[in-house]
């Protein structure tokens, strides 16, 4: 496997991020090339992606997968890469710019939506609601904060948005959040939790105070999975984290072969709940 | 005989004024103060705030920082630092699961195995400070950094769960008082933070380990031409705050019934914040238990005041920011004042 | 009889220092034995390597006739050696009884601590040395003098064979010095073998039996101390004769005012300080320890806030604030305490001599002149004859004395004209003594005002025009040079405002009640 | 007459023998001995490290670092610390975000700003510690969160562009050196650093500032009674490394062509790490600039080397942070050696 593809995420160690590398990994061994898979810490270090991203050029890859977390910052070392001819597809929430050759991504902003329309459905299209976040700047973050809450604005007048806080994604942060916030609003109908760690978080806080309302997840996991069959969540949003990583590969190999690819690869999301968690097609999107 | 007398009442006159004037007490006195107007200006703010289910919300998200807190007590008294027991605490948590859920030992092992993990790690940062030289900061710094990839390493990059063993959750989760006074549900990771409390001042005032931090903080090269083996003692200290932080592991992991590898980081900030506020100095030899417990209080206490009021988060950690100058600030008035 | 300890031609260098030449001597069992030599002779050195604290590079140490290696304090307290350090060695944060059973607390079991009898203990031993200390006071709140107190019951509750002192009286008043050497007798009649290290000639005759005469890291010469002339030992120490006459004293001064203080008070400590002090005047501050003169130099100084008081300087009022208004009216202090208060001691000679003028040498944009700031150290190392290899020496490395020439050598550099002296020769050597003598005699004669405050009464009597006495805070005479004996100062110093027995023992003392006889 | 040659022989030998074996030049020759070493092994282990690219790469991503390290070096060497410097450069790019694209200003004026805000900032730390006491560990924590805080606050939690000002982005992405020398496309962010970094050492080394720094960091007290009003010096010092921390701003800001609100805490301990592994005391009174920027590319060479051999991530922190350490322990190795 002499073809080299580094992947740059936007973190690796979050279970969602383990997920998309374990697709990449999966399209490597399929196609007999090489990836590594590296992000930064925190969803806010710009600067430390972009370092990473020109540590990745240096090696002369084959091709480069992206996932910017701010697309205007890493323009420069873009062009640097097209220059040197070599393809980038962007993945994850894509990249502003007209470089990358193909971008692999879920839409955040209509995903975030469609929860929204479940939260709305599921407490009867009224009442106050609240969001636990991951991040307050960063792209997934604001995604899905502004999808969701857009989609509440426009569409449900009756609901009340009362709280959105923000929780890095740490869970137990997390879990005191949530609690203030049930605590703050007693009529408090449901919460979404914008991904995977504010979600564990969403559900603790309400365990532990013992309150009965409605909880929205993002991404998968073992215990969202649990909570989803026992109830105690009503559903979550999932993308296709192992989808994303294989596809980026696989438009990475074909990019540079020289085959044709398309130039969107939507990897979509999903709605799941108790209903259909076991269906097949929704389980080999889930990721523990 | 009546030496004796007369000295006990001189020492009980002297020890009440103490209590009142003392610079300990009095920093005490004042930390406690400034919660009960935390508290109080809570309370009126917000109808939420002062609920019992908010009060025992505060105490349990007290617990991890408090037991931390107090870990990082004894080494700032030495005049230390301890920059990794927020990766500590996740990596004794990591061993509690590979224990428990990778290797199915039962719970006792799998909680000793946390512990003495801690000690260990504990031991290594007092080993480099104490025999190398490494100043405190680089030792726990690298040690932070050497722990967090460690802890990501083992377990995988994955949370361990602990659903095989039902019982461990329970350690952090369930309410012993809760059995006893139906009315007051205050989990166990709350108890045991008290109980670690109150162990550790025990320790620190009564014990020899107590004398030896003190004096280290205080003037080490004085203690070393006393003829006491610094060197070993640091260690010991460093081990118990390393085991202290493995309780912190436990209590965290039996909460979020998972040991996740990739938390702790910056905890080590609120623990110190959480140990000078309570009016131990930074440069050594003084400080109290108590008091590091009220500052750890006063963190959660502003933290969840300001989250009931819906102040938006931005602003939260600009006034987070000023409390901890100010509530330092006033410490070291009320000092200069006597 | 084989000799307690013998020391056989020990060597040790330092980067850059041969602090010990083959130095030898011998101390045996019930003999006190008086280590003498100028400052960085070696004497400290040489008995730190008895402690544990340095190793020797060559030669022989042998305890009881058996040669030994001392490898760390706890080895060398296992040989029966005890020290007191000359420079305080205490935790401030610590009771004075904690701090002399440090490493050696009373336990009960699981590691608890006995704190009754630790307390009781130093009780006892506070009391056989006849001072009143209460064992629970922290040793920071203590004065100088008292925690040098606290060492030495320190070292006495080792029950040492070897007891070194490596200047034990350096802070202590008369009474205590008194006190201290009925302790040494009191050793010695038991078989204890004391080395005394201490630059005060006076008790050489005193309380030795035998000196060892170090120079330049070498023992010169072990001499009987009772049959052998002061003159002899101080030569043997200096390598010359010293010019040894008292300079005449000047009679009335008459230069302007300098300094005026009118009122001064602050608290318990100072109360209504009135003094004033002429150009060219030596204006001398006696009193027992803990009476306030370093506190009335601090106020003066702006080192401390005050409460009350005038502050006139040239006959103009001023207000200071801060040791940085003091200097800049031309107020010099120099500390007591030269360690904590006046040297940077990581830092070279010559930045220590130009710490307080280094804005006069500094040319465009702040940049620093280094060929006048290095001419400048180097004048001042020849004129004080500081011994260190070069100027750019970090000032750590230069021994206790040296250290103290480099503190006046700061404030002659800042040309001030009225200065502080605050035990200017503690510590200091005979031969460096009384060239700091001679400068404060000469700075006097070219014009300034200077305030000496001392505890040795002989050096305030030699120098002063005027002297001062204090107690307990207040000024409580004054004398003429013609007027001051040795008598009338102490007959001053104990005058305590309200009437209530001597210093010692009432005002500060604390009640212990009836002392019982073991 | 002979004395004196015998002297002056003796002087320059010593001086030479200094030069080699000193404390601060000896740390130097061994902070840049492991630099080289890291180097050649990278270099051995992987042909693409030693690539002109990968090398300008490597200067680029130190360029930020290295002068916040430059920043923090001035108060280690005084004896504090300072936590700040990261959230401190994040708000100095957002002043300069505010000015260049909501107000429209010149980018001097940005400039300018951001320049003077990190020199206020820095003031109002130094003014804490100074006038107010508070210990510098718990000043500059606050002063992190406050300015973490009125980051988001002021940018309204976005990143703010530069879109309107195309040249500013050009400050530390263009080359000057690359004009001149086309085979060497050096960024000039790294230019800026190392005119930073010689200005900071000459004013260490060369001026009555530098003196106090020293001077503060060996025994501050005695400066106070030597007349000296070190308060006012102190303000100074954080002043001018607030100023500093203001050039690093504009430099990120420049690179990413935005000011990204969020980034910054963290990077406090990336540049006190730098600075300690380039032989700076963190008790004070000892250090040197020269050895902060070694020490800044050690950590740079160590991330960028292990990145190109594509060591997994959780390794490389471990790794890391067992360098730091050993980095350290060299250093006092040496020094206890002579
Ligand atoms: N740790 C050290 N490193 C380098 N030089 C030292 C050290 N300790 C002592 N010296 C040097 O060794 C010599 C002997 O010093 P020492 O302290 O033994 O003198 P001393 O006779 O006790 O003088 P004093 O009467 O002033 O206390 C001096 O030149 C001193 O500068
Ligand atoms: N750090 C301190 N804490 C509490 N009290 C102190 C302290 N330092 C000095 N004092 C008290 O202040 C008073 C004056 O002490 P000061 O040091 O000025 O005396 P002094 O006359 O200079 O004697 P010395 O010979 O010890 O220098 C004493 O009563 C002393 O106990
Ligand atoms: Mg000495
Ligand atoms: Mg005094």
């Amino acid at each position: 496997a002499d073809t080299y593809i580094p992947l740059i995420s936007k973190g690796f160690q979050h279970q969602f991020w383990q997920a998309v590398k374990s697709g990449a990994e999966q399209a490597a061994k399929d196609l007999n090339v090489k990836v590594t898979f590296e992000g930064p810490e925190t969803e806010a270090m710009v600067d430390k992606q972009i370092d990473m991203l020109a540590a990745a050029l240096a090696k002369n890859p084959a091709a480069i997968g992206f996932a910017a977390l701010d697309s205007q910052a890493a323009i420069p070392l873009l062009k640097k890469a097209q220059a040197a001819k070599i393809p980038v597809i962007a993945f994850d929430s894509g990249v502003d710019s007209d470089i990358p050759l193909a971008t692999a991504a879920t839409n955040n902003a209509l995903a975030a939506g469609l929860a929204a329309d479940k939260m709305a459905s599921l407490i009867g299209g009224e009442g106050d609601v609240a969001l636990v976040v991951h991040d307050q700047t960063s792209r997934t973050g604001i995604d899905r904060r502004d999808g969701f809450v857009n989609q509440i604005k426009a569409k449900y007048p009756k609901i009340k948005i009362v709280s959105i806080q923000y929780g890095a994604g740490d869970q137990l942060k997390s879990t005191e959040i949530t609690k203030s916030i049930l605590q703050a609003n007693p009529n408090l109908k449901g919460i979404f939790g914008a991904n995977e760690g504010s979600a564990i978080g969403v559900l603790n806080g309400a365990k532990e105070l013992k309150r009965k309302i409605v909880v929205i997840g993002y991404d998968s996991g073992k215990q969202q999975k649990a909570a989803i069959r026992s109830g105690e969540m009503a559903g979550a949003i999932t993308q296709n984290p192992v989808g994303i990583g294989y596809k980026t590969v696989e438009a990475a190999v074909k990019a540079i072969k020289g085959e044709k690819f398309d130039k969107v690869i939507d990897t979509g999301f999903y709605w799941f709940d108790k209903s259909n968690i076991d269906d097949p097609k929704i389980a080999a999107l889930l990721y523990d | 005989m009546s030496t004796d007398l007369s000295q006990t009442n001189d020492v009980s006159l002297r020890s009440l004024r103490a209590a009142l004037f003392d610079s300990a007490a009095g920093q005490l006195l004042l930390a406690f103060a400034s919660l009960i107007v935390l508290v109080a200006g809570f309370g009126i703010a917000s109808p939420n705030f002062l609920q019992t289910d908010n009060l025992i919300g505060i105490l349990q998200a007290t617990a991890v920082n408090g037991v931390l807190a107090v870990a990082s007590t004894y080494v700032i008294i030495t005049g230390g630092i301890d920059l990794s027991v927020g990766t500590l605490m996740t990596f004794c948590a990591v061993i509690a699961g590979v224990f428990l859920t990778y290797w199915g030992y039962p719970i006792g092992v799998g909680v000793a195995a946390a512990l003495i993990c801690g000690a260990l790690c504990g031991a290594t940062s007092g080993f480099l400070i104490a025999k190398m030289e490494v100043p405190p900061f680089i030792a726990t710094l690298g040690m932070m950094m050497l722990l967090k990839g460690l802890s990501l390493v083992i377990s995988g990059t994955k949370p361990i769960y602990f659903n095989d063993t039902p019982d461990f959750p329970v350690i952090a989760q369930d309410s012993l008082i809760g059995y006893l006074v139906p009315s007051l549900p205050i989990p166990n990771a709350v108890l045991i933070l008290f109980v670690v409390a109150v162990a550790a001042s025990v320790v620190l005032r009564s014990t020899v380990l107590g004398r030896y931090i003190f004096a280290l903080g205080s003037n080490e090269e004085a203690v070393r031409l006393s003829g006491v083996d610094t060197d070993f003692w640091k260690i010991v200290i460093y081990a118990v705050s390393g085991a202290i932080c493995g309780i912190a592991g436990l209590l965290i992991a039996s909460r979020l019934n998972s040991a996740q590898p990739a938390l702790g980081q910056g905890y080590e900030l609120d623990a110190i914040a959480a140990v000078v506020i309570g009016g131990t100095s930074l440069s050594g030899g003084r400080g109290t238990v108590l008091g590091t417990i009220i500052g750890s209080f006063i963190i959660s206490v502003l933290t969840n005041g300001l989250r009931i009021l819906s102040v938006a988060q931005e602003w939260q950690t600009v006034v987070t920011g000023v409390i901890i100058i100010l509530a330092v600030y006033a410490d070291i008035m009320r000092r200069r004042k006597t | 009889m084989t000799a307690l300890i013998e020391v056989r031609n020990l060597d040790k260098s330092f980067p850059g220092v041969k602090a010990l030449r083959s130095a030898s001597f011998t101390l045996e069992a019930g003999e006190v034995h008086a280590l003498m030599g100028e400052n960085g002779a070696g004497k400290s050195t040489l008995m730190k390597m008895l402690a544990g604290i340095y190793s020797w590079d060559s030669g022989e140490v042998l305890v009881d006739g058996a040669p030994v290696t001392i490898a760390g304090p706890k080895a060398a307290q296992a040989l029966g050696i005890g020290i007191i350090h000359q420079e305080l060695n205490l935790m401030n944060h610590l009771t004075a009884a904690q701090n002399i059973f440090i490493g050696r607390e009373p336990r009960r079991r699981f590691g608890f601590l006995d704190e009754g009898k630790l307390n009781f203990d130093a009780a006892a031993l506070f009391r056989r040395m006849n001072v009143t200390i209460d064992p629970k006071t922290l040793v920071g709140d203590l004065t100088v003098a008292k925690q040098q107190i606290v060492e030495i019951a320190k070292a006495l509750s080792f029950h040492s064979r070897v007891l070194i002192m490596d200047e034990p009286t350096a802070a202590l008043n008369t009474a205590e010095i008194d006190d201290l050497f009925v302790i040494i007798r009191d050793l010695k009649a038991h078989g204890v073998g004391i080395v005394y290290i201490s630059h005060k000639m006076d008790e050489l005759k005193r309380i030795a039996d035998r000196v060892t005469v170090m120079r330049d890291g070498e023992t010169i010469a072990t001499l009987p101390a009772q049959s052998t002339p002061v003159e002899t030992i101080i030569s043997l120490m200096v390598g010359r004769e010293l010019a040894h006459a008292e300079p005449p004293k000047v009679p009335e001064i008459q230069g302007d005012e300098a300094l005026r203080v009118v009122g001064l008070s602050r608290g318990r400590a100072l109360r209504d300080i009135s003094f004033s002090v002429r150009r060219g005047e030596i204006l001398g501050f006696a009193g027992l320890m803990g009476a306030g003169r370093t506190e009335v130099a601090r106020a003066v100084f702006g080192a401390d806030p005050i409460d009350t008081g005038e502050i006139w300087v040239r006959g103009a009022k001023l207000k200071i604030h801060s040791p940085a208004d003091a200097v800049r009216a031309g107020i010099a202090y120099l500390s007591e305490d030269r360690k904590r208060f006046g040297l940077v001691t990581a830092m070279d000679v010559e930045a220590n001599i130009s710490l307080a003028s280094v804005m006069r040498h500094r040319r465009a944009w702040g940049f620093l002149d280094f060929p006048s700031l290095k001419a400048l150290a180097a004048r001042y190392v020849k004129s004080l004859t500081i011994k260190t290899p070069s100027t750019a020496q970090v000032a750590k490395l230069l021994s206790g004395g040296n250290q103290q020439k480099l503190v006046i050598a700061k404030w002659l550099a800042r040309d001030s004209d009225i200065l502080f002296f605050d035990e200017p020769t503690r510590g200091i050597d005979v031969g460096a003594k009384a060239e700091i003598y001679k400068l404060l005699q000469s700075l006097a004669d070219q014009g300034r005002a200077i305030i000496m405050i001392s505890s040795e009464l002989p050096e305030i009597l030699r120098m002063s025009h005027r002297i001062l006495v204090m107690c307990e805070g207040r000024i409580s005479g004054e004398l003429t040079a013609a007027e001051a004996t040795q008598e009338t100062i102490m007959k001053l110093a104990t005058r305590t405002h309200v009437a209530t027995g001597t210093a010692r023992g009432g005002a500060h003392g604390d009640e212990h009640g009836p002392v019982a006889n073991e």
